[in-house]
C-alpha cells in the first residue's frame, strides 16, 4: 500500500508541476467516463450508438453540424453548394488537411470514401446516402451526383458514415474483404478527427491523443483540440460512474440517471449539465388484428387513444426523470428539423379514457403485456407506473423484463404486444425517425403493423422535395396523423444529463448524441 | 521405598449440558519405581480420566483438585512450563487407540523427534539417530525407513509400538498407559504386553496400567486399584485381590469372566449397568446392583480403608463378600 | 433331541470370497493387475440343528465375512452355502425372503447395528409386519412379549436406541432378530463392545434363549473365553481359513494347530500366579493381498519346516470330529501339547 | 505415495467433464432468443440486415454443421472471433481471465486472512463473548448480498473516505491491487464467513482429537501444538472448501465486476450472453471452467499434501 | 433377574433442551412465515398503490419507512415482500433439496458405475460458472419467479445430492443397514426408510443455509431484473430501486437489506441450531 500512495505522490507532483507551467493555457488529459465501450471503430460498418458518439473525434467529416444539432458548418469542406434541381452537390475542400499519419486527403479519399458509405449493403447506415449515384473530384472540388434530389443530403454529410479515410492506408491493410480490412483498421483507425487512437483495453478504457495535424483553430485563436489526451473510461454502473465523477478520477460522466440530477446539480465542484437532445420516450404498440391467433384489443384506434389519456404523462415525468423531462407535443422531439405542434400530446384524462374502452367494447378492460429492458430503471419505473395507471381503466398489464436481443427479436417479429422505447435521431432531419415510425415500407411503422397510405405517400415526397416550404407541409401532415393514430403512447423528451467536473471546459454533446470533444479542456 | 508417585484425594469435574458432573472422586494410589500398577474398571469408572488428570490433561470445562506428587513435586499446582517438562519428559503416556493418538498427517519420524527437541539438547542428527534407536528398541523393523511412513501406513500392533517409542523418547520414570491393548489382537496384545514389561524391566520405570480386562491385570500388573462410579472400591496387590475380592464389586468382576471347563453354564453377572456420571445413586454407589447391599449401603458411603497390610477396601460388608469366596479362586 | 442335533441344518463349502480393490482409470489403463484383499479362501463345515458353533480368530482372519456369508449378506465367489441342503444363492423371491426370516444375524455394534431414527416399536413391527408374522392387530402385544422375553421393561417400546445402554441394545437386537421366530441366529461378535458385567447378562440371555427356542446358533468372536463357554464346537480360523475344527473342550485342552495353541497361550489367564513372559507368537498377520504360499501361518509359525513353505495343508479328515490343517499334526494322533511333551 | 499418477487420472477425468460443459453451452446459447444481429443492432436492425449478418457469421447453417465446426475449431485451439468485440476469444480470454484471477485470488487471501485467526481465536474461546461476536458479525456479512455490500463499502471507503479508487482495473501491478481491494473484500465477505464457520468447527473437533492429549502429554509447547498438530488438521477439510468456494467465486465474480466497473471474465460472458456472442459464451465458460478444474486438481493436490491418507 | 430400569440420567438427556440458536432463528423464521402469509395485516397500505404527491419522503409516522419514487410506502413493501422472499427461500431450494436428496440416496446406495457417474455430473455441473448458467436460462426461459426456480433447480440439486450420496455411503456400512438386509427388507425400504433417515441431516442443515442463499440470489437476480416482476415487492428489487437515491433517500434500499439480513440470520441460525440438535441425538 505503502508503494502505491508514494506513487500517487509522486505521479501527483509531476501533474502539479507541468500544469503549473501552463496554467494559462486550454489543455490536459480528460477522462471520460461511458456507461458502455465502443465495439467497431469503423464509420460505416458500425452498428451501434457506443460508435457512433465517438466516432467524429477521431474522423471528420466534409460539413460539421452545429452545436444545436440542427444546422450545418464547414468540416473538411470549406463552401458547399446544392443545384437547383438537386442533384448536384458541389464541395470545395479546405487547404492543407491532413490525416492523423500527416498525409495530406485527396479528392481520391473523399470519393472513395462516399463512395464506400453509399455503396448498397455496406453497413446499415447506408440508406442515409443512398441518394449518392457518383462523386467526381478535380482539384479541391468535390461534385457529387444523386441519383434524385435528397433534402436530407447536405445534413446527411455531416453524420459519421460519410467521414473521409485514407483510402490507401484502409486498402494496404490486411484483410481479403472490405468487412475484413474495416475490422482490421478499426483497430488502428487512421482519420481526420481531432483526436487519434493511442491505446484501447476493450471494456475498459479507449485512450485518444492529440492529433497535431488536426485542421481548427479554437476561439482564441489556438489550434484545436485543446486537450492532449482524451481517455474513456468504462463504467456501465451508474452509481460507480458517479462515485468516480465526485472522487475526481473522471472529469466527466455521460448517462446521470434522471433520479441523481437534482443532487448533483447541488454538488460544488460539479456541473450537472443538460444537452438538448432528440431523445423520446414513447411506449409502441403492437396494432395488427391478431396476435398469435388471438385477438389483439390495441388494433382498436379508440383503445389506443383510451391509454393515451389515461397516461398520466407529468406523474411519469415526475416519476422516472424526476422533473428533467417534458411532454412530447409530436412523435419527433422539438430539436429535430421540421417538428411541430406546441400542446402535449393527448393530456392526462381518465373519464375520457374510461368512455373510449367502453366505445371500443371493452368497458372491463383486457390483459396485454409490456416488454421492458431488464434492469434498466427508466423503463421498469416507466411499466410500473403505467400498470398501476392502466389499472385504472381494467387494463391488466403484465411487465415482462427481458434483455436486449430477445426484445428485438420479440419486436422484429411482431409477437410482443407492447414495448417501452426510445429513439435518437442520427442526423439533423425528420427524415430518418419519420422513416422508422410512419413509413410502413421501412419497419412496419415500428414493427406495429400501423400503415397509413397517406403518410406513406406523403414521406415518399418528401424524400425528394427540395421546396422547404411544401416540405415542411409534408411533415405536419405526417406527424398530424401520426400522432393521432399512431401506434404509440408518447410519453416524454429528455435532455442528455451529462456532469462534468468543474474544471471540464468546453464539451458538448449535440442533440444527435455525439460527444465532441474538440474544444474541450481542463482548466487546472 | 518411596513412591515415585502419590496420588491423594484426586477429584475431577466436568461442566456439561446437565450441571457439574463429577468423573473422580478421592481417588489415591501410590506407585514405586519400577512398579506395574493396574487401574481396572468399566467404561465410565473414571480410570481414564483419573490418568488424564495426573497430567492435567483434562479439557477446559474440567476441574482437577487434589494432589499428584511426583517425586515430591505436585504436577497439579507447578506452572505450565515446569509441567511441559514432566510431560513427555518424565512421565509418558500411551492411548488406546494409536490410530486416532498418531497426528494422521505427520511421519512417525516426527512425532518422535519432537519430544526428543522438547525434552533433550540432542541436534538434528543426533535426534534422527535416536529415533532410530527407538523403533529397533520397541521392535519395529526396517526402523531407519518406515521413520518416514505415516501411521496409517503401519499396522495396529505396530502403531502401538510407535506410540510407545515416542512416548519412551526422553527416557521417562513412568509410564501411563490408558487401554494400550484393547484395540489390539490378542496375538498383538501379548507381544505388546511382554514388550511394556521388558521395557519396565530395562528402564526401571513404574507403569500406571489402565484396563478393563482382569485377564491384563493378571498377566501384567503386581498391585491393581479396581474403580467404580469414579472411586476407588479396592486395592491390593494382584495375587491377593484375585485370591479374595472383599468388594462385591470386584468379585462380580471376576465372575462375569468366562473360565475354561465350566462351558455353556450361566455366568456370575452383575446386574444391571454402571451408573452414568450425572446419576450416582446415594450411599454405596454400587448398592443398586450388590447382591450383598442393606439398608447400610443405600445411606452411607463407604469409605476406603485399610483391613490388611496393602490391602484397602470400600466396602460396609467387605467380611461377607471376602467370606463368599473368589469366583477364580 | 439328539437326533435333531445330528441333522446337518447349514453347510459351507469350500467358500471363497474376495474383495475387489477400488481402482482408478489410470491403474486401469496401465493394465496394473486388479489387487483383491482375500478375506476367505476355501472355508467349509456343518453345523447341526440345535447346536452352537464358535467361529473364533483375530480381526481380518474372515470370521466377519463368513458370517456375513452365511446370511447371504455376501455372495460368495466360489463355493456354497447350504441351509437344509438348498444352496442359498439359488434361493429367489420368497423362498428367499423366508431364508432370511429363518436365518438370522445379531450384531456386533450396539451403536450402530440398530436404525438410530427408529423407535424400538419401530424396529421390532418393521420385522413383524415385512415378514407378515401376525396379524397387524397383534404386533403390539407380539412386541411386548418380545421385549419380555429379552428382559427389557416394556416402556422401552417407545424409546429410541440411543436412550439405552450398550447391553440393553444388544438385546433389542437379539429382540428384533427373535421376532421372525428363526431357526438360526448368526452372532457376530455379539458381546465384544460391551463392558464385562454387561458382557456376562447377554451370554447368559443368549444360553437361555437357545435352550427355550431350541436355536441353532453360529456365535463369531475373537474371545477365547467366551466362545470357549458358549460353544458346542469350535472353528479356528486364520487368514480366510479353518485352520482347526473340533469338539470345544478337545479343541482347547489338546489344540492340534499351532495358531490355536498361540491364540490360547496368548490370552491372558485369570490367575496372576501362572504368569509367562515368552511371546506367544511372534510377527503380524500377513497381507490378505498377498497371501504366503504353502501354509499361511508359515510366517509366524515357530514350527514350520520346508514342506510348510510349499504346500498348504488341508484339514486333514482322519478324525472327523476334529481336524487341523498343519503338516506337523496331520496325521491326527498327537495334539500339539503332547507334540511339546515329546520333543 | 508419488501424486504424479493421480494427477495425470483427474486430468484424465477432466475430459467428459469438458465435453459435457461444451455441447451444454453450445445448445444453451442456440436456445436464447434473438440473435447476435437482432442483439447488435438493436430496434434499428433491417431484417435484410440481420440476415446478411447472420450469413456472415454462418449462423444460418444447421445446428450440427454449426457444432462440428466448434468442435474443429476448438481441437485446433481457435476459438474464433467475437462477433460484437470483432476480436479473436483467445485475446479475450488473455485479456478478461487475468483480471478476474487476480480479483478472486486477492479475494481468496483476503478471505483467508480474515477467516484464520478469527476461526482460531473464536474455537479457543467457543461459546465466549469473542466467539458469539465474531459469529455473528460473519453471519451477518453472510446474509449481506454481495451488490449491496459493494455498493456500501464503495460509498463508504471509495466515496466517502477516499481510501480506495472507485472501481476500474488501474495500470501496472501495484495499482490493480489498489483496485481490487475493495471488491476483492466484497467477494471475500461471504467466503471469510463460510471458512471461518467450517474452520472454527474443525479446529474445535481437532482440539479435541486424542493426538492433540498426546502431543500435550509430550511436553509440547503450545504454539507448536497449535500450528503443527491443530491447525494442520483442522485445515485439510477447510481447504476442500475453499477450492470449492474459489470456483463458486470464480463464476460469481459478475456481480461485483458490474458494480465496480471492473473489465473481467465475469462481467465479459454476461455482456456476451446478452449480445448473443456466442463464441465468447463458449470460449470464456470453457476458460472458467478449465479455471475452476484447475483449481480443484490445486486443492486436491494441496489436501493430499496435508493429508497423506488423501493419495491413492 | 431383575428388570432394569432404563438410566434416569439416559432419560434426562432425551428431553435435551433446543439449541439456542435454534430458537432464535427458529422465532425469526416462524414470524417472518406469519408475515409472509399474511402481509396485509401487518402493512398499512397497499404496495402498488402510488401516490404521486409523497414521492421519495423520509421516514414519518405515517410512512415510518418513508416512500419510494414512486410514492409507495416503503415499510408496507417490505412486509408484501416477505410473501415472495419467503416463497422463493422455500420454492428454489424446495425441489433441490427433494430431488438431490433422492438422487443422492439411490446413488450412494448403488455405489460402483452409478456413483461414477454422478461424480461426473457433478464435476461438469460445479464447474460451470453457477450464476452465468442461471442468468442464461432465466434469458432463454423468460424472467420471472418461476423461471428462476428451474434455472435455480437445474444447478442446486448437485449439492444435496453430493451430501446425502456420501452420508449414505457412510451410513450403508454401518450394520443397521445390513441388519435391514439381512432381515429380507427390499433395498427401497432399506434406502428410503433406515438410510435416509439418518443421512439426511447435514442435506437439512445445508437446506438451511441454501434457503439464506436463496434470498440472496433471489435478490440479486431481481437486482438485475431476472427476478421477481413489477409491481411485486421485493426486497433485491427494492434495493435495486434504491440504489440510485443511496444518498438521497437511503430508506428504500437500506429497510430492503435489513430484511435481508435478519432473514438470512435466522435461516442460518435454524442450520446451525438444527445440526447441533440432531447431533445430540447421536
Amino acid at each position: 500500500m505503502k508503494i502505491v500512495s508514494i506513487a500517487a505522490i509522486a505521479a501527483a507532483l509531476l501533474l502539479g508541476v507541468s500544469s503549473s507551467a501552463m496554467a494559462v493555457e486550454r489543455g490536459g488529459t480528460m477522462t471520460y467516463a461511458r456507461y458502455a465501450d465502443s465495439l467497431f471503430l469503423d464509420p460505416v460498418l458500425n452498428d451501434a450508438n457506443v460508435d457512433i458518439w465517438v466516432l467524429s473525434n477521431i474522423y471528420d467529416t466534409l460539413l460539421l453540424p452545429t452545436d444545436d444539432g440542427q444546422g450545418v458548418q464547414p468540416g473538411l469542406a470549406t463552401e458547399w453548394k446544392t443545384s437547383d434541381d438537386g442533384l448536384t452537390v458541389t464541395l470545395t475542400l479546405r487547404d492543407g488537411i491532413k490525416f492523423s499519419d500527416g498525409s495530406p486527403i485527396t479528392g481520391e479519399d473523399v470519393k472513395w470514401s462516399l463512395e464506400r458509405a453509399a455503396k448498397p449493403d455496406n453497413g446499415i447506415w447506408q440508406f442515409l446516402v443512398a441518394s449518392i449515384a457518383s462523386v467526381a473530384t478535380e482539384g479541391n472540388t468535390v461534385t457529387i451526383t444523386l441519383a434524385h434530389p435528397d433534402p436530407a443530403f447536405i445534413s446527411a454529410l455531416t453524420v459519421f458514415n460519410t467521414a473521409i479515410m485514407p483510402k490507401a492506408l484502409f486498402e494496404a491493410t490486411p484483410g481479403a474483404t472490405d468487412a475484413e480490412k474495416a475490422q482490421a483498421f478499426g483497430e488502428h483507425p487512421v482519420g481526420s478527427g481531432p483526436f487519434m487512437l493511442a491505446s484501447w483495453e476493450r471494456g475498459a478504457t479507449m485512450k485518444l491523443v492529440k492529433n497535431p495535424y488536426y485542421w481548427d483553430k479554437g476561439e482564441d485563436g489556438q489550434p484545436l483540440p485543446y486537450l492532449d489526451g482524451l481517455n474513456f473510461e468504462v463504467i456501465p454502473d451508474d452509481a460507480t460512474r458517479i462515485l468516480r465523477l465526485q472522487s475526481g478520477e473522471v472529469d466527466g460522466a455521460e448517462f446521470i440517471p434522471y433520479a441523481r440530477v437534482e443532487e448533483l446539480k447541488g454538488a460544488e465542484n460539479l456541473n450537472m449539465e443538460m444537452f438538448p437532445s432528440t431523445r423520446v420516450q414513447y411506449i409502441s404498440l403492437n396494432v395488427r388484428p391478431q396476435i398469435d391467433g388471438k385477438d389483439n384489443p390495441l388494433s382498436n384506434p379508440k383503445v389506443r387513444e383510451a391509454l393515451n389519456y389515461a397516461t398520466n404523462k407529468e406523474a411519469i415525468i415526475q416519476i422516472v426523470t424526476h422533473g428533467v423531462g417534458t411532454q412530447m407535443t409530436s412523435f419527433m422531439s422539438t430539436a429535430t428539423p421540421l417538428h411541430t405542434g406546441t400542446d402535449p400530446l393527448y393530456p392526462y384524462d381518465l373519464d375520457k379514457a374510461k368512455a373510449l374502452m367502453a366505445e371500443a367494447g371493452f368497458p372491463d378492460g383486457f390483459s396485454t403485456s409490456l416488454l421492458v429492458l431488464a434492469g434498466n430503471q427508466d423503463e421498469v419505473g416507466i411499466g410500473t407506473a403505467v400498470q398501476q395507471m392502466w389499472g385504472a381503466i381494467g387494463v391488466k398489464l403484465e411487465l415482462q423484463q427481458v434483455d436486449n436481443a430477445t426484445r428485438t427479436q420479440q419486436y422484429r417479429d411482431g409477437t410482443m404486444q407492447m414495448r417501452v422505447a426510445a429513439w435518437t435521431d442520427d442526423i439533423a432531419d425528420p427524415n430518418e425517425i419519420t422513416s422508422y415510425f410512419a413509413y410502413s415500407p421501412t419497419i412496419d411503422a415500428l414493427h406495429s403493423g400501423w400503415k397509413s397510405e397517406e403518410a406513406d405517400k406523403l414521406f415518399e415526397a418528401s424524400q425528394s422535395e427540395i421546396d422547404p416550404t411544401k416540405r415542411a407541409e409534408e411533415y405536419a401532415r405526417i406527424q398530424e396523423i401520426f400522432n393521432t393514430t399512431g401506434p404509440i403512447v408518447p410519453l416524454y423528451e429528455t435532455p442528455y444529463p451529462v456532469a462534468l467536473s468543474k474544471t471540464a471546459m468546453g464539451f458538448n454533446q449535440i442533440p444527435l448524441g455525439n460527444n465532441i470533444f474538440r474544444a474541450a479542456w481542463l482548466d487546472k | 521405598m518411596i513412591p515415585a508417585l502419590e496420588v491423594r484425594n484426586l477429584t475431577t469435574g466436568f461442566k456439561t449440558a446437565n450441571g457439574w458432573v463429577t468423573a473422580v472422586k478421592d481417588v489415591g494410589f501410590d506407585v514405586m519405581p519400577g512398579e506395574v500398577v493396574g487401574l481396572v474398571g468399566e467404561s465410565g469408572s473414571g480410570k481414564s480420566v483419573t490418568l488424564h488428570s495426573i497430567l492435567r490433561l483434562v479439557h477446559a470445562p474440567g476441574i482437577i483438585e487434589g494432589s499428584v506428587k511426583w517425586q515430591g513435586r505436585d504436577l497439579l499446582t507447578m506452572s505450565e512450563r515446569e509441567l511441559r517438562k514432566v510431560r513427555g519428559g518424565e512421565i509418558a503416556m500411551i492411548f488406546q487407540e494409536p490410530m486416532t493418538a498418531l497426528n494422521p498427517v505427520l511421519p512417525v519420524g516426527i512425532q518422535i523427534e519432537e519430544n526428543l527437541s522438547a525434552h533433550t539438547a540432542l541436534d538434528g542428527r543426533q535426534r534422527a539417530a535416536r529415533a532410530r534407536e527407538l523403533m529397533d528398541l520397541v521392535g519395529i523393523p526396517e526402523a531407519a525407513r518406515r521413520l518416514k511412513d505415516y501411521p496409517h501406513q503401519f499396522s495396529g500392533g505396530m502403531r502401538q509400538r510407535v506410540m510407545i517409542a515416542i512416548a519412551l523418547a526422553s527416557g521417562p520414570k513412568l509410564l501411563l498407559a490408558d487401554e494400550p491393548t484393547t484395540a489390539l489382537d490378542v496375538t498383538i496384545q501379548d507381544q505388546i504386553l511382554k514388550l511394556i514389561l521388558d521395557l519396565r524391566d530395562e528402564l526401571q520405570m513404574g507403569v500406571v496400567l489402565v484396563t478393563h480386562d482382569l485377564g491384563v491385570v493378571a498377566a501384567t500388573c503386581d498391585r491393581m486399584a479396581v474403580m467404580y462410579a469414579g472411586r476407588i472400591v479396592e486395592t491390593g496387590t494382584v495375587v491377593n485381590v484375585f485370591a479374595e475380592p472383599h468388594h462385591a464389586y470386584t468379585r462380580g468382576l471376576l465372575g462375569s469372566v468366562p473360565r475354561g471347563g465350566a462351558g455353556r453354564t450361566m455366568l456370575l453377572s452383575i446386574e444391571g449397568t454402571p451408573p452414568g456420571l450425572a446419576s450416582i445413586p446415594p450411599g454405596c454407589s454400587f448398592n443398586p446392583r450388590c447382591t450383598f447391599a442393606t439398608d447400610i449401603c443405600r445411606k452411607e458411603t463407604p469409605m476406603l480403608a485399610e483391613f490388611a497390610p496393602g490391602r484397602l477396601v470400600a466396602c460396609h460388608h467387605h467380611r461377607e463378600v471376602a467370606a463368599a469366596g473368589s469366583p477364580v479362586a | 433331541m439328539n437326533a435333531a442335533l445330528s441333522q446337518t441344518l447349514i453347510a459351507a463349502e469350500e467358500v471363497s470370497k474376495e474383495f475387489l480393490i477400488p481402482q482408478g482409470m489410470w491403474r486401469r489403463l496401465t493394465g496394473q493387475p486388479r489387487l483383491a484383499v482375500h478375506a476367505l479362501n476355501g472355508v467349509s463345515f456343518q453345523i447341526n440343528r440345535g447346536e452352537t458353533l464358535g467361529i473364533v480368530g483375530e480381526s481380518g482372519c474372515g470370521k466377519s465375512t463368513l458370517a456375513r456369508c452365511l446370511v447371504r449378506l455376501f455372495d460368495c465367489d466360489d463355493g456354497r452355502v447350504r441351509f437344509e441342503g438348498q444352496d442359498i444363492a439359488d434361493l429367489k423371491g420368497a423362498d428367499r425372503r423366508a431364508f432370511n426370516r429363518r436365518v438370522q444375524m445379531i450384531f456386533q455394534d450396539p451403536y450402530s447395528s440398530l436404525n438410530p431414527r427408529m423407535r424400538v416399536r419401530e424396529i421390532l413391527g418393521e420385522a413383524l409386519s415385512v415378514h407378515k408374522m401376525r396379524p397387524r392387530a397383534q404386533i403390539p402385544a407380539r412386541i411386548a412379549e418380545l421385549l419380555d422375553l429379552v428382559r427389557l421393561p416394556s416402556d422401552a417400546a417407545d424409546k429410541f436406541p440411543h436412550e439405552f445402554s450398550g447391553g440393553q441394545r444388544q438385546r433389542i437386537g437379539i429382540a428384533r432378530a427373535l421376532a421372525v421366530e428363526p431357526d438360526v441366529l448368526v452372532a457376530d461378535e455379539l458381546v465384544s463392545a460391551l463392558d464385562v458385567s454387561v458382557q456376562a447378562q447377554v451370554v447368559n440371555l443368549l444360553l437361555q434363549l437357545q435352550e427355550k427356542l431350541h436355536l441353532t446358533v453360529v456365535f463369531v468372536a475373537h474371545d477365547l473365553r467366551l466362545v470357549r463357554h458358549i460353544s458346542h464346537r469350535v472353528a479356528v480360523m486364520y487368514l480366510g481359513k479353518i485352520v482347526e475344527i473340533g469338539p470345544t473342550e478337545g479343541l482347547f485342552s489338546s489344540p492340534r494347530h499351532p495358531y490355536t495353541k498361540a491364540l490360547l497361550d496368548a490370552a491372558p489367564e485369570l490367575d496372576p500366579t501362572k504368569r509367562n513372559r515368552t511371546v506367544a507368537a511372534r510377527g503380524e498377520l500377513p497381507s490378505p493381498i498377498n497371501l504366503p504360499t504353502g501354509c499361511l501361518f508359515n510366517t509366524r509359525c515357530p514350527r514350520a519346516f520346508d514342506r510348510c513353505f510349499v504346500e498348504r495343508p488341508l484339514l486333514s479328515d482322519r478324525t472327523p470330529a476334529h481336524r487341523a490343517a498343519c503338516h506337523l499334526t496331520d496325521f491326527g494322533a498327537p495334539s500339539l501339547q503332547n507334540l511339546e511333551a515329546i520333543s | 505415495m508419488s501424486l504424479v499418477p493421480y494427477i495425470l487420472r483427474r486430468l484424465l477425468q477432466l475430459i467428459p467433464t469438458f465435453a459435457f460443459i461444451v455441447l451444454v453451452v453450445f445448445i444453451l446459447v442456440r436456445l436464447l432468443p434473438g440473435d447476435p444481429a437482432s442483439a447488435i443492432l438493436g430496434d434499428r436492425a433491417l431484417d435484410a440486415d440481420v440476415n446478411r449478418i447472420n450469413a456472415e457469421l454462418g449462423l444460418d447453417q444447421p445446428l450440427p454443421v454449426q457444432f462440428i465446426a466448434f468442435v474443429k475449431a476448438i481441437a485446433t485451439g481457435n476459438l474464433g472471433n467475437s462477433i460484437t468485440l470483432k476480436l479473436p476469444v483467445t485475446d479475450l480470454i488473455a485479456q478478461r481471465m487475468p483480471v478476474t484471477l487476480m480479483l478472486t485470488v486477492m479475494a481468496a487471501l483476503i478471505a483467508l486472512v480474515l477467516a484464520l485467526p478469527l476461526a482460531f481465536l473464536a474455537a479457543l474461546q467457543r461459546d465466549k463473548l469473542a466467539d458469539n461476536a465474531i459469529r455473528g458479525v460473519f453471519q451477518v456479512g453472510l446474509s449481506m448480498p454481495v451488490f449491496y455490500l459493494g455498493i456500501i463499502l464503495l460509498t463508504v471507503f471509495g466515496a466517502g473516505l477516499g481510501w480506495f479508487p472507485v472501481g476500474g482495473y488501474g495500470e501496472g501491478f501495484l495499482d490493480h491491487v489498489h483496485h481490487l481491494i475493495l471488491p476483492a473484500l466484497t467477494l471475500a465477505l461471504s467466503l471469510a464467513a463460510i471458512l471461518m464457520r467450517n474452520l472454527r468447527a474443525a479446529i474445535i473437533g481437532v482440539v479435541g482429537a486424542e493426538y492433540v492429549d498426546f502431543a500435550r502429554a509430550k511436553g509440547l509447547r503450545p504454539r507448536l501444538i497449535m500450528i503443527r498438530h491443530v491447525l494442520r488438521n483442522a485445515l485439510i477439510s477447510t481447504v476442500t472448501l475453499f477450492g470449492l468456494s474459489i470456483g463458486t467465486l470464480l463464476g460469481g465474480a459478475v456481480i461485483t465486476e458490474t458494480v465496480f466497473a471492473i473489465p473481467g471474465a465475469g462481467r465479459l460472458m454476461i455482456d456476451s450472453i446478452y449480445g448473443r456472442d456466442y463464441p465468447v459464451v463458449q470460449g470464456m465458460t470453457l476458460a472458467l471452467a478449465v479455471c475452476v478444474s484447475l483449481t480443484f486438481l490445486l486443492t486436491d493436490i494441496v489436501q493430499a499434501y496435508l493429508d497423506p491418507r488423501v493419495a491413492r | 433377574m431383575t428388570i432394569v430400569a432404563a438410566n434416569p440420567a439416559v432419560r434426562r438427556r432425551a428431553r435435551i433442551s433446543l439449541p439456542f440458536t435454534l430458537v432464535f432463528g427458529g422465532v425469526i423464521i416462524g414470524l417472518s412465515t406469519i408475515v409472509a402469509f399474511f402481509p396485509s395485516l401487518f402493512a398499512p397500505y397497499d404496495p402498488a398503490a402510488m401516490d404521486y404527491n409523497a414521492l421519495l419522503q423520509a421516514p414519518t409516522v405515517a410512512h415510518p419507512f418513508g416512500t419510494d419514487s414512486f410514492g409507495r410506502d416503503v415499510l408496507t413493501r417490505v412486509i408484501h415482500a416477505y410473501t415472495v422472499d419467503m416463497q422463493i427461500a422455500l420454492f428454489a431450494t424446495l425441489f433441490p433439496f427433494v430431488f438431490g436428496t433422492i438422487v443422492g440416496a439411490l446413488v450412494g446406495y448403488a455405489g460402483g458405475w452409478a456413483n461414477a457417474l454422478f461424480g461426473r455430473v457433478v464435476d461438469a455441473i460445479i464447474t460451470f460458472p453457477f450464476l452465468v448458467l442461471v442468468i442464461a436460462i432465466v434469458a432463454v426461459l423468460g424472467p420471472g419467479l418461476v423461471n428462476m426456480y428451474v434455472a435455480v433447480s437445474v444447478v442446486g440439486w448437485v449439492f444435496y445430492a453430493r451430501l446425502v450420496a456420501t452420508e449414505v455411503q457412510v451410513q450403508k456400512r454401518l450394520d443397521y443397514a445390513d441388519s435391514g438386509r439381512a432381515m429380507g427388507y427390499r433395498p427401497l425400504r432399506i434406502i428410503f426408510r433406515h438410510l435416509l433417515p439418518n443421512a439426511i441431516t447435514p442435506a437439512l442443515v445445508y437446506w438451511m443455509t441454501d434457503m439464506a442463499l436463496a434470498i440472496l440470489l433471489g435478490s440479486s437476480l431481481g437486482y438485475l431484473g431476472l427476478g421477481a416482476q413489477p409491481p411485486t415487492a421485493e426486497w433485491g428489487v427494492q434495493i435495486a430501486d434504491g440504489k440510485n437515491f443511496m444518498n438521497t433517500a437511503w430508506w428504500i434500499s437500506v429497510f430492503p437489506g435489513i430484511a435481508i439480513v435478519i432473514t438470512g440470520l435466522g435461516f442460518s441460525l435454524v442450520g446451525d441450531g438444527l445440526a447441533e440438535l440432531l447431533r445430540t441425538k447421536k
